[in-house]
């Protein structure tokens, strides 16, 4: 019974808390700019208010453009489900592979694209020929990154990684940062923020993520919305368990998951502020430089997996 | 079920596939007979194939069976092990689609070219695709491996008018015959270490061969059936052989034929070589990883769809090589139950490739007969004149691209494993080279989602680009079958993985060097894992949880705005008036990724004004036509052509035109035979 | 840096010190059933430069710095009119600019907001009668509020979208 | 061959023989072509001979095609072609009678020599009949490439094949059948395709000397 719950819980996590941490980053990085700026839960009113809105969709769209929010969002649903958040006890031998959750995003992704290209709009097709540009390179340094710490723990399961790695000692950690250092390359990288993308422009020819969306609207928009902030809490997430797992609960009990689950939103929002002071400082790079970063997250995966054993 | 399973079961199926070819011959003045004829005897050949090589599958080996000959080398026999069970089952369930595909496709050759001619070479090539996958001797395997060749050359040279068509086949036609020499000489190393051509008897003469002999066979055979297959950079043929022959018969030629190769580098390096060499395998993973990359970049960089997935049948090799040169590693370190994994991931994503290549082989030649144009960039907006094709596409670009929960994912996923069992239990050097392939297959999946979003999005979505395309419309009934046939194929080889893997399972077991371990565990759920739970996946989990999980959401977001409309309108433009120009092009799509690895694609740009004034200050047309540097024949075969250009011109003194001295020179030889006889004994 | 993040920005106008400055001047009398409480909070914003003399583009990108800071309102300039709640036109609108200007109403979503921002927006201020422009957006497509000024100060825009958004949501619908 | 004596048998190797090298010195096409029947009438009664030793259908076959083919259509087929084109001489050779004959003899001496002893081994019945086969073999070649005229290459090459059965029986090889089917179904091939084209030279440059069809390679 209380393995449904947990499950549950599981389940609705992401997409329940994803705005907030969006809407908190965007806080943070607000008051850095001296703004008090929108309050963290603004993204839930977008949502909430986009769903309430009507919807125009092209005339050269077709049923690809219809169709894709609803998969994309369910592709970041199931990858919710596969992830570890709070107890280590939990595990999903079915989809909790790590390459299910790295195929599942670019199946996201690869659904985004076709949108973008499918209305004919002029900014549609470069923002896909960008975001595939960018996700295509950066599967090699996400997948050797999460290999690194497959390999140490002697799993690639997702769920039951952050067990093993919680304890290596910090002498042998080195690897373990290696990854982190590529991980969060290409976590930057797939979730659109700087220096690849410029999450709040306003500008066409610097888009990458907004110009595959420019078309969208009403509930669709809210829902593609929805999913890249559920992809931003999923890379976050995976970066605060599986590379810092201290304070995941290793049982099923009441209390070591509700404290699992305070130190999870501490992490989360941890990582948030780092992010936040990246973006913050430092400016968004021309996208023909964006590959070298994206080999040195490559490199240093490479050099990470290397190291294990 | 052992009475199906008999020779005289098999030797029917090649009665049907020789009527089939006789009769698409005898009615060649007829197209519509000529049409049915062939194409229907070949589906029920393929067929029968299927149920006959699944029941080997099931029922176990079935043992050498054929006729003798005169001739003490040449045994017509056959044999029907676990292996060559799988590849028939492959070549014949992509035979049956194809030519129901062919049913409806052929028509437009009708009165164009002669159909009678397409149903005789098609049948030959079936069948000799099936006998190059079961003859159990050497020298007959050579003749049909020949006929094969032969066979799909005329394929290729199918529509004689084109020049292309015949520079293409002439290409290839040299390649092969090139690449047969390589063979031929592997063949006649066997026979001088064993004695014998019998494969049987061959595998257990090897033992006593000396490790410079297996390597030169090893090599040799590479070389040989590395043509076949496609690697790089022998690979020149392919891209333009496979788009020159009509779709249904590229789509086996990429599909199933390079198979061939893989097919014969396996039984020689895991059952007929004895104990094979750790570099083998490593330079299997090298070639494979460069084979990948390399085809996908070049994928990028087409815009003749065929073309496109020509290459992509490279880079299919290269995934597949992977997995092969894994278990190469694996069995040389005596570690079998992971050659076995690695085999399994190659050998499941052989039938993989073959699925959706010959899906997307089948989408693409519908799309052609519609528009008229190989070209990509006149496309787009097929998928509201061809839907159901624009469907079937999508399935396969999915599948091609690994993309979950279909076919190509779990194979990709299982060669994955594979690699990462290399990275754990080898050493550094070894290592070091797994890694590498890892990260290799990052990328190329990476990449041909890349590929596939510009393939699908560039030639079905958005608006289309010329006039032609606007007329276009759906195809036939039995080209849609086919491709129905297929799509269900794929989405079932996804679902149901886990009974493949364990059928694959046994027929890597079967193989010498692999002594029957088993590949991976199954648990509950259809779900698979290797290596004591290493990893573990249920593809129906991750097939049901995102079905649930997008009906959950709809039904959510239908509840929360039933009442809010739709509303059609135009597509923003910005108030300009937006025209099919504006919209992407293939060239735009790609153009960033081949700038970013200009290193290694060579890329050309070449620019053409023409101005309205001699002061060239007014530009009247522009025109930029962006291309690649062609490596391989810069700097391989154009230095290969010029030295036998060169040799040949010494050699044109020897050619007086006078018979007599040619004669002359039959009877010198034939002198200097005897000399040679007499010293050696 | 960490004081920084967790107060309030010193600069920032208060909210008090905004109000009354300026009001969205309703065109259409009562709004409509269907904007009601959709957008508490939230609101997007598209901006068509229809011939203006970009003086009131230059008050508008005022917003969004952070002494005005506008995102604190929950409202926020949009890339595309698909994602826009209200449509801010400013200029007389050009004959040009006439056909742009009907394709982004039409491209936006309902329910829509038009605003009118300036004086030339409203009535074609100091272009009124030339032949080159249409002499305000209400000629073109309908307008819901205005906010004048020429061009308006950015406290006075922000006190008139407060004032609108108050509107929007406060008064009760006409059958109720 | 246990039907025919060493003497008899040696005679027909003999003939067989001597019908290559008087190949050498005919003047006549239709005198050489009747040097051929002859020639083949002495194959054709080896392999009777055999037959009777051990008679398979497949052998038959081969003797009844042998007969047809070389004694019967192959020299219809050349004398209707001389008839057709009134053909009469084959006087040009490259050497002269005298040189010829030198050369003649060094392959006999060839034949002879040790160096020819591995072969002679194969032997079934005498090692000296295998040496003349041989020496029928060479000859014959020899001819081919002696000759302009290409009809009496043509011959040449025939008598070639002729030396080969004759060394294939003598080496006891004419148990395998597929070798006896093999070298007749040559045969017709090769008169078949020779026909056709002496008959397309003939008519494209009006002779048959090979010299003057130099051409041709441009």
């Amino acid at each position: 019974m209380t393995q449904t719950i947990f499950w549950i819980i599981q389940i609705l996590l992401i997409p329940v808390l994803s705005p907030f941490f969006i809407g908190a980053t965007r806080r943070i990085k607000a008051r850095l700019q001296n703004r008090a700026g929108a309050s963290s839960f603004q993204p839930y009113r977008d949502i909430w208010k986009l769903l309430h809105k009507d919807e125009v969709i092209s005339e050269d769209a077709s049923w690809l453009f219809r169709a894709a929010p609803y998969l994309i969002f369910a592709t970041t649903l199931v990858i919710g489900a596969s992830i570890p958040l709070m107890s280590t006890a939990l595990v999903n031998s079915y989809t909790g592979d790590f390459l299910v959750v790295v195929y599942l995003l670019a199946l996201g992704t690869f659904l985004l694209a076709l949108a973008g290209i499918d209305t004919g709009g002029a900014f549609g097709g470069f923002g896909s020929s960008r975001e595939m540009l960018v996700a295509a390179l950066t599967e090699g340094g996400l997948v050797l990154s999460l290999l690194t710490v497959a390999l140490i723990s002697g799993t690639t399961n997702l769920m039951a990684i952050p067990q093993s790695i919680g304890s290596v000692p910090f002498s042998e950690s080195l690897p373990v940062i290696l990854a982190f250092i590529g991980f969060s390359i290409a976590m930057l990288a797939e979730t659109c923020r700087y220096p690849f993308d410029n999450p709040s422009t306003h500008l066409e020819l610097t888009m990458i993520h907004e110009a595959m969306i420019l078309e969208y609207s009403g509930k669709r928009l809210a829902l593609i919305e929805w999913s890249s902030a559920n992809k931003y809490l999923i890379f976050i997430t995976l970066g605060a368990n599986l590379f810092f797992p201290r304070g995941m609960a290793d049982s099923l009990e009441l209390a070591p998951v509700a404290l699992a689950l305070a130190v999870f939103l501490i992490k989360v929002g941890i990582l948030c502020v780092a992010v936040a002071l990246l973006e913050s400082s430092i400016a968004k790079l021309r996208i023909f430089r964006l590959p070298d970063l994206l080999f040195t997250s490559f490199v240093i995966s490479a050099v990470a997996v290397g190291l294990v054993g | 079920m052992d009475y199906f399973t008999s020779p005289s079961v098999f030797y029917a199926i090649l009665a049907v596939f020789a009527a089939g070819a006789t009769g698409a011959l005898a009615f060649r003045h007829h197209d519509r007979a000529a049409n049915i004829l062939g194409n229907s005897l070949a589906a029920a050949g393929s067929l029968a194939g299927l149920l006959f090589s699944g029941a080997v599958l099931l029922e176990g080996d079935v043992p050498a069976f054929g006729a003798g000959s005169s001739f003490s080398l040449l045994s017509i026999t056959f044999r029907l092990d676990q292996l060559s069970a799988f590849f028939m089952m492959v070549i014949c369930l992509i035979a049956l689609l194809c030519s129901i595909y062919a049913l409806g496709y052929v028509r437009h050759y009708y009165g164009r070219y002669s159909v009678g001619m397409l149903g005789f070479f098609y049948n030959l090539f079936i069948a000799s695709m099936i006998l190059v996958a079961t003859s159990h001797n050497l020298l007959f395997f050579l003749i049909a491996w020949e006929v094969m060749s032969l066979a799909s050359y005329f394929l290729v040279i199918y529509e004689r008018r084109e020049s292309a068509s015949i520079r293409a086949g002439s290409l290839y036609f040299i390649m092969t015959h090139a690449g047969t020499a390589f063979i031929v000489f592997a063949f006649l190393l066997m026979y001088q270490a064993t004695g014998s051509l019998d494969f049987e008897a061959v595998a257990q003469g090897m033992a006593g061969a000396s490790p410079l002999v297996r390597n030169a066979i090893f090599i040799s055979a590479l070389v040989g059936f590395g043509v076949k297959a496609g690697i790089i950079p022998l690979h020149i043929w392919l891209p333009s052989a496979h788009p020159a022959a009509p779709s249904h018969v590229s789509a086996l030629m990429s599909g199933v034929m390079i198979k061939t190769g893989i097919y014969m580098l396996v039984r020689i390096s895991l059952e007929i070589l004895p104990g094979p060499f750790l570099w083998w395998g490593l330079v299997l993973l090298v070639i494979g990883g460069a084979s990948s990359l390399l085809g996908v970049l070049y994928a990028l960089s087409e815009h003749d769809l065929k073309r496109l997935l020509a290459y992509h049948s490279i880079e299919n090799i290269g995934i597949i090589l992977l997995g092969l040169g894994g278990a190469i590693v694996f069995s040389s370190a005596g570690m079998n139950s992971l050659a076995a994994l690695s085999l399994a991931a190659a050998l499941f994503h052989t039938l993989n490739h073959a699925t959706f290549k010959a899906l997307l082989f089948l989408g693409a030649g519908s799309v052609i007969a519609a528009t008229h144009t190989r070209n990509i960039e006149k496309y787009g907006g097929l998928i509201k004149l061809m839907p159901q094709t624009a469907l079937f596409f999508l399935i396969g670009s999915m599948a091609i691209s690994a993309l979950p929960p279909l076919n190509g994912f779990f194979s990709e996923w299982l060669t994955f494993q594979a690699l990462f069992q290399g990275v754990i239990s080898l050493d550094v050097t070894t290592k070091t080279v797994f890694i590498l392939a890892v990260g290799a297959l990052a990328f190329t999946s990476g990449l041909a989602a890349a590929c596939f979003v510009k393939a699908f999005g560039i030639t079905f979505l958005a608006r289309p680009r010329s006039e032609a395309v606007s007329r276009a419309s759906e195809t036939g009934i039995f080209p849609r079958l086919a491709m129905a046939g297929l799509s269900i194929a794929i989405i079932c080889l996804g679902l149901f993985s886990g009974a493949v893997v364990r059928l694959l399972s046994g027929v890597g077991g079967s193989l010498a060097n692999i002594g029957g371990a088993e590949a991976a565990d199954a648990a509950g759920f259809e779900s698979v894992s290797v290596q004591n739970g290493f990893a573990s996946i249920s593809m129906p989990a991750v097939f049901i949880g995102i079905g649930l999980a997008a009906i959950a959401i709809t039904a959510v977001v239908f509840l929360l705005t039933r009442r809010r409309q739709t509303v059609i309108g135009r597509t923003w433009d910005c108030g300009a008036d937006l025209t099919p120009r504006m919209e992407i092009t293939a060239t735009g799509f790609s153009r960033s990724i081949i700038t970013v690895c200009r290193r290694v694609l060579r890329p050309s740009s070449e620019t053409e004004i023409e101005y309205h004034d001699a002061n060239r200050y007014f530009p009247k047309i522009g025109e930029v036509t962006m291309g690649l540097h062609d490596v391989y024949r810069t700097y391989i075969y154009r230095p290969l052509q010029d030295l036998l250009t060169l040799l040949a011109g010494y050699t044109t003194k020897v050619q007086s035109g006078n018979i007599n001295a040619y004669i002359l020179y039959i009877f010198i030889t034939l002198i200097a035979l005897l000399f040679l006889l007499d010293l050696t004994t | 840096m960490l004081r920084k993040i967790l107060t309030v920005p010193k600069i920032l106008l208060d909210r008090q010190s905004l109000a009354g400055h300026g009001e969205g001047i309703a065109t259409s009398g009562e709004p409509r059933e269907e904007t009601r409480d959709i957008f508490k909070g939230s609101l997007a914003i598209r901006l068509v430069t229809a011939g203006s003399t970009n003086a009131c583009e230059q008050e508008l990108v005022a917003l969004s710095n952070s002494y005005y800071d506008v995102e604190r309102f929950g409202v926020h300039f949009v890339a595309s009119p698909r994602h826009a709640d209200i449509l801010m036109v400013t200029g007389p609108v050009t004959r040009n600019m006439r056909e742009a200007l009907v394709r982004t109403y039409k491209a936006m979503p309902e329910p829509k907001i038009v605003v009118a921002v300036g004086d030339d927006a409203i009535d074609g201020g100091v272009f009124g009668g030339s032949y080159a422009v249409l002499d305000g957006v209400h000629n073109v497509i309908p307008v819901d509020y205005e906010i004048p000024g020429d061009p308006p100060a950015p406290r006075q825009i922000i006190s008139a979208l407060l004032d609108i958004i108050a509107k929007l949501n406060s008064r009760r619908p006409a059958k109720d | 061959m246990s039907y025919l004596n060493e003497t008899t048998m040696l005679a027909l190797a003999t003939v067989i023989f001597a019908a290559a090298g008087l190949l050498h010195f005919t003047q006549k096409y239709s005198s050489s072509i009747r040097l051929y029947m002859l020639q083949s009438c002495a194959i054709s009664v080896l392999l009777i001979a055999s037959a009777f030793d051990r008679l398979t259908p497949l052998l038959v076959v081969a003797i009844t095609a042998t007969i047809t083919v070389k004694v019967l259509i192959a020299p219809y087929f050349f004398f209707g072609l001389i008839k057709r084109h009134e053909l009469k001489f084959s006087v040009s050779a490259y050497l002269n009678t005298p040189v010829t004959l030198v050369a003649i003899a060094a392959l006999l001496l060839l034949t002879r020599s040790d160096l020819f002893s591995s072969l002679a081994g194969l032997a079934a019945v005498d090692e000296k009949l295998l040496r003349l086969a041989f020496a029928t073999i060479l000859i014959s070649l020899f001819l081919s490439i002696n000759r302009r005229g290409a009809l009496s290459q043509v011959l040449g090459i025939l008598s070639l094949e002729n030396g080969i059965v004759a060394f294939a029986l003598f080496a006891g090889l004419e148990e395998s059948p597929g070798f006896q089917l093999g070298i007749t179904f040559n045969i017709l091939i090769l008169v078949v395709i020779a026909t056709v084209f002496a008959s397309m030279i003939f008519r494209k440059f009006g002779s048959l000397d090979v010299s003057t069809m130099k051409k041709l390679k441009d």
